[in-house]
């Protein structure tokens, strides 16, 4: 087992990885920028370090600084969260190439998954669903032409280079399809500096079903059951929650049996997550995999009762798959809605500022993961994710009424956030009764204003 | 007359209030009460901060004090090797663009290099010991034309 | 003479309130009330003690105004039946001991009688709305000797 | 159901019934003493009413203002929470003869189980065991002495009206009988205004095992399972869990019979805590029983997943039992920490002041109920319980580790807790190991300094 590991993340991930590490008897060490300098993350790890400014690209995404704060603390292990270096193939590289555990797959095996087109290929080789469309990067219009005419419209064109909704866009009709192909390109370029592009068939009104797996890199894999992230805006997730709704039961199975065939044909180690869409005939197919844990891992934590952290560092620490497919079961329901600092009623734009809090919700059925504390400072460098708010229920009418009064009950002033949205969501019945998609915000008005 | 049974109810009203002050008067009557401004603060001052702090405003008569701060993360060593002699010691006049340390870094040894000419006037880690970004490693009195900010933090 | 219990009558009202400072004076009145800048407050404060501070800043030349408050929870009434004439109205003089209204609780009636001499000048409660305890009923302008502490509060 | 529930409590229980109620769309009216207008259940609730000054005798204890509140806002039914009223006999008859339901048992139940002399002889009829003991109060020194000829020492002496450690006394030998049975008596007189007394047998090293049962007050009864709530500083519980550590199986299905057995022989209506002692030798004893919510009923939540406040409120509204017995099942560990505001190092003295709150613990596995807020004054009026910590694990080892983790996370300042004590707790290796009696924090020291 690690003795000590080093988180290279900041906010509410570095905190909950903090709290497993603690749990675990593990020490560790924090590093952070010159803005989180008084994060409740610093506060509780044993050690932390400053690695660089506010800027993410001179502290958090410090390949050298972070090293070097592993070396110096003596930590024999980086846990690099979400975001930033989690799925940075060359980070997870030069930690090997030190003799530092990185907490995830190895670098060849991030490469592979982040090439969306190469993770297509494995997945439909070894028979997993995948979106029809193009197994080779799409070099031209002529091309891109000649496809449309193969496949049909609608067409989503996506980056090769990575996921997010960036150098994502659909396609109608013939006459859009250069603009498309150019305006992906140069996005893709500037996100993943990889303008590769492809183009898969545009499936209308699916849900975003994913499945949590966990391998040992021995060839062994294990499932956590699905989430449904469907409510997303741009390709943000926003709320999720598992199980998802309504999947008829031969369809979960032969989902989770395809998620974890996928895990093992890559012979993945570590915390991972294959996204899926699944259509109005319930059929699904493979979009891409997350090397990383999930921003939304909660749900599935709280309903099967494993922590999902811990287990990525036992098999990380070589102790091998530390539990049994038989035993991970679910109960009750979970939806975890993510509180942004934005202001919801007018474009999602990002709000700054001091934060006031009064209260934060608590009680039965409610896991609340932040570091936000009374007048901390939102500041504009980070992603507005400022907490987590997961309910819990023995059915999905329970944890909604649960979430509902939750969200209620933030006491807190100073920004925008999303949280009065989601009470609308919340009460909104089409939401209630489970008909959702990743179109559901844009369909039922929430994006627009008409709710607000 | 001192009414210390006054007294003692008085101490027990505010010690159970949320005020900050009570005066009471008389010949005849004037009270004044106060309540708490401050708002509460909690984070703690990491040492390294005080002691920069504590310099510099001991310093505040003289000509400005200026800092070498740590640009990267990792081990502070004073001489390039395990025997040689140290690049600098207290009291030595420096020059812009001497090296006055070596910080090792990934197996790189970074040489840090002076930004300021002057005497070094006290040398803020020990050999050895591990640095983050922005810690102050050297201090400097000024000597002569010193270029860019003065504070150098 | 220092009153205990009027200072922490004071207290409790500073407290419960949002302002920072209140200085009281005589001989003959002085009231200074500051309210509260920065501090983040959350409480929100119940409507009828704003509207007493309100009252008494309004008076701050006069005697003081007196209040009438509900010693328990229940419906209030100002007659003793349905279409009887009420108690008391505005601007009537009352003694110690009349009754100045009636608080239905658990089916029984409770008389609630005036601890002052006095002019009714306002009534604070609409007829059949329900009072919580130590909720203020009536502004009683003082008239001729009253005993007792001189805020009802 | 009912349309509006008036809770006549204040603290973490008027919060936690307020938050079940807001679940079930039920709306909600608070009554509060003068202390409590800034309190976060006014705040929540719908409706809230003042009914008295600061001291519980002339508030939370004031049955014509709580009722009168009851009648003015329309409330149909009264939650009393635990403590002030919950097990008030005459409190209970007030609001039946108002045709305002009392959210527990009838007044006949809670003044059967009150005596609990009475008590001890319903079980005993029934075949549930009870500790060897008088079945009659015991009136002079000479039946005393009788009794101690025939049990032999040690022996304990019980008050009849009431629980919680008043007018109780162990005696060891014939010459402390008599002075015992003063005290007691008196004591007994002064807590309960009844000096009657009972004694019973006093067993060494006894662990306290209760179990949550359900009743629908039609003969159906259910239980959720034990408790082992043996952490304790005179007969004041300070830490409980849920499942209790090592009874055998056999021993386990015996005692939960005996519990449901029990209390469908009064034909019990809510939910309800039968208490027991088990010896040494796995040998259980009724001792008695709590006709309430009880404060540490939230491991049980949290370990079977069922909302027992949902119940009683339906039970109470008339539905009928609203689960299942197959459909309660156990899974992980809990336990909870009651937060008091006290000094663990200098004989539990109360701590009363402005309470600074910079952060609360959350996050995987931890439930916190509370009703404190930054700047909160924590008064000497009430009880001094200020939060209870309830920490979960798929096993008895994460639960312990989280809840370590989680008292460390309590950042905050102006008044002693009892959280020091906790952590120390949380370390001892008899306690980690699942060796404790309701003599623990006695034998290790943990009382009298030495731990400190």
């Amino acid at each position: 087992m690690f003795r000590k590991i080093l988180i290279a993340n900041r906010g509410e991930i570095a905190l909950r990885i903090l709290r497993t590490c603690r749990s675990l008897g593990i020490k560790t060490v924090l590093v952070f920028s010159e803005a989180d300098r008084y994060s409740l993350g610093v506060k509780y790890a044993d050690e932390a370090f400053c690695i660089g400014p506010p800027q993410a690209s001179k502290s958090y995404l410090n390949i050298p600084n972070i090293i070097a704060a592993a070396e110096i603390s003596g930590a024999d292990a980086i846990h690099p969260g979400y975001g930033f270096l989690a799925e940075n193939a060359d980070f997870a590289e030069v930690c090997e190439s030190c003799g530092i555990k990185f907490i995830g797959p190895s670098s060849k095996v991030i490469s592979l998954m982040g090439d969306k087109i190469a993770a297509r290929k494995v997945m439909y080789e070894v028979g997993v669903p995948v979106i029809p469309g193009t197994f080779e990067p799409v070099e031209d219009e002529k091309k891109a032409i000649s496809i449309a005419k193969d496949f049909g419209f609608p067409l989503i064109i996506k980056a090769a280079g990575g996921g997010g909704g960036r150098g994502m866009r659909i396609v109608r009709d013939m006459d859009d399809l250069k603009g498309a192909l150019m305006v992906a390109r140069s996005e893709a370029e500037a996100a993943f500096n990889n303008g590769a592009i492809y183009i898969e068939k545009y499936i209308e009104g699916a849900r975003h079903i994913e499945v949590q797996i966990l391998g040992d890199g021995n060839g062994n894999v294990v499932h956590f059951y699905e989430r449904d992230c469907s409510i997303q805006r741009r390709h943000q997730k926003l709320i999720e929650e598992s199980p998802a709704v309504g999947i008829p039961r031969d369809v979960k199975e032969k989902l989770l049996e395809s998620a974890v065939r996928g895990a093992r044909a890559i012979n993945y180690e570590g915390v991972g997550t294959l996204e899926f869409l699944l259509d109005k005939d319930n059929n699904f197919y493979f979009m891409e995999m997350n090397t990383r844990i999930q921003v939304e891992h909660p749900v599935t934590e709280v309903v099967t009762g494993h922590d999902l952290v811990k287990y990525q560092i036992l098999v990380a620490s070589g102790e091998g798959m530390p539990v049994r497919q038989e035993d991970i079961v679910q109960r009750g329901h979970a939806i975890e809605c993510r509180i942004n600092a934005e202001d919801p009623f007018n474009n999602f734009l990002p709000s700054t500022g001091t934060l006031k809090i009064f209260s934060l919700p608590g009680g039965p059925g409610i896991r609340l993961d932040t570091a936000i504390y009374n007048n901390i400072e939102i500041l504009p460098y980070y992603d507005s994710l400022i907490a987590k708010l997961i309910s819990w229920g023995l059915d999905r009418k329970e944890a909604i009424s649960r979430m509902k009064n939750a969200l209620e009950e933030f006491l807190i002033e100073g920004i925008k956030t999303t949280i009065p949205l989601y009470l609308k969501i919340m009460e909104d019945e089409n939401y209630v009764s489970g008909n959702i998609s990743i179109n559901f915000l844009d369909e039922r008005g929430f994006l627009n204003g008409e709710r607000s | 007359m001192i009414d210390v049974d006054l007294i003692k109810k008085l101490v027990d009203i505010v010690s159970r209030s949320n005020i900050d002050e009570l005066r009471v008067g008389d010949k005849d009557i004037k009270i004044t009460i106060k309540k708490s401004t401050k708002p509460y603060k909690f984070q703690e001052i990491p040492q390294e901060i005080e002691e920069v702090q504590e310099l510099s405003s001991e310093n505040k008569e003289d000509k400005e004090d200026l800092f070498v701060i740590s640009p990267i993360v990792g081990t502070f060593y004073r001489a390039p090797k395990p025997n040689a002699p140290p690049f600098v010691e207290v009291g030595d006049e420096v020059k812009v663009g001497q090296t006055l340390c070596i910080i090792e870094a990934m197996k790189l040894m970074n040489e840090i290099k002076s930004d300021y000419n002057g005497i070094v006037k006290q040398i803020l880690v020990e050999n050895g010991e591990p640095v983050e970004y922005g810690q102050p490693l050297f201090v400097i009195e000024p000597v002569g034309e010193n270029s860019g900010c003065s504070v150098k933090f």
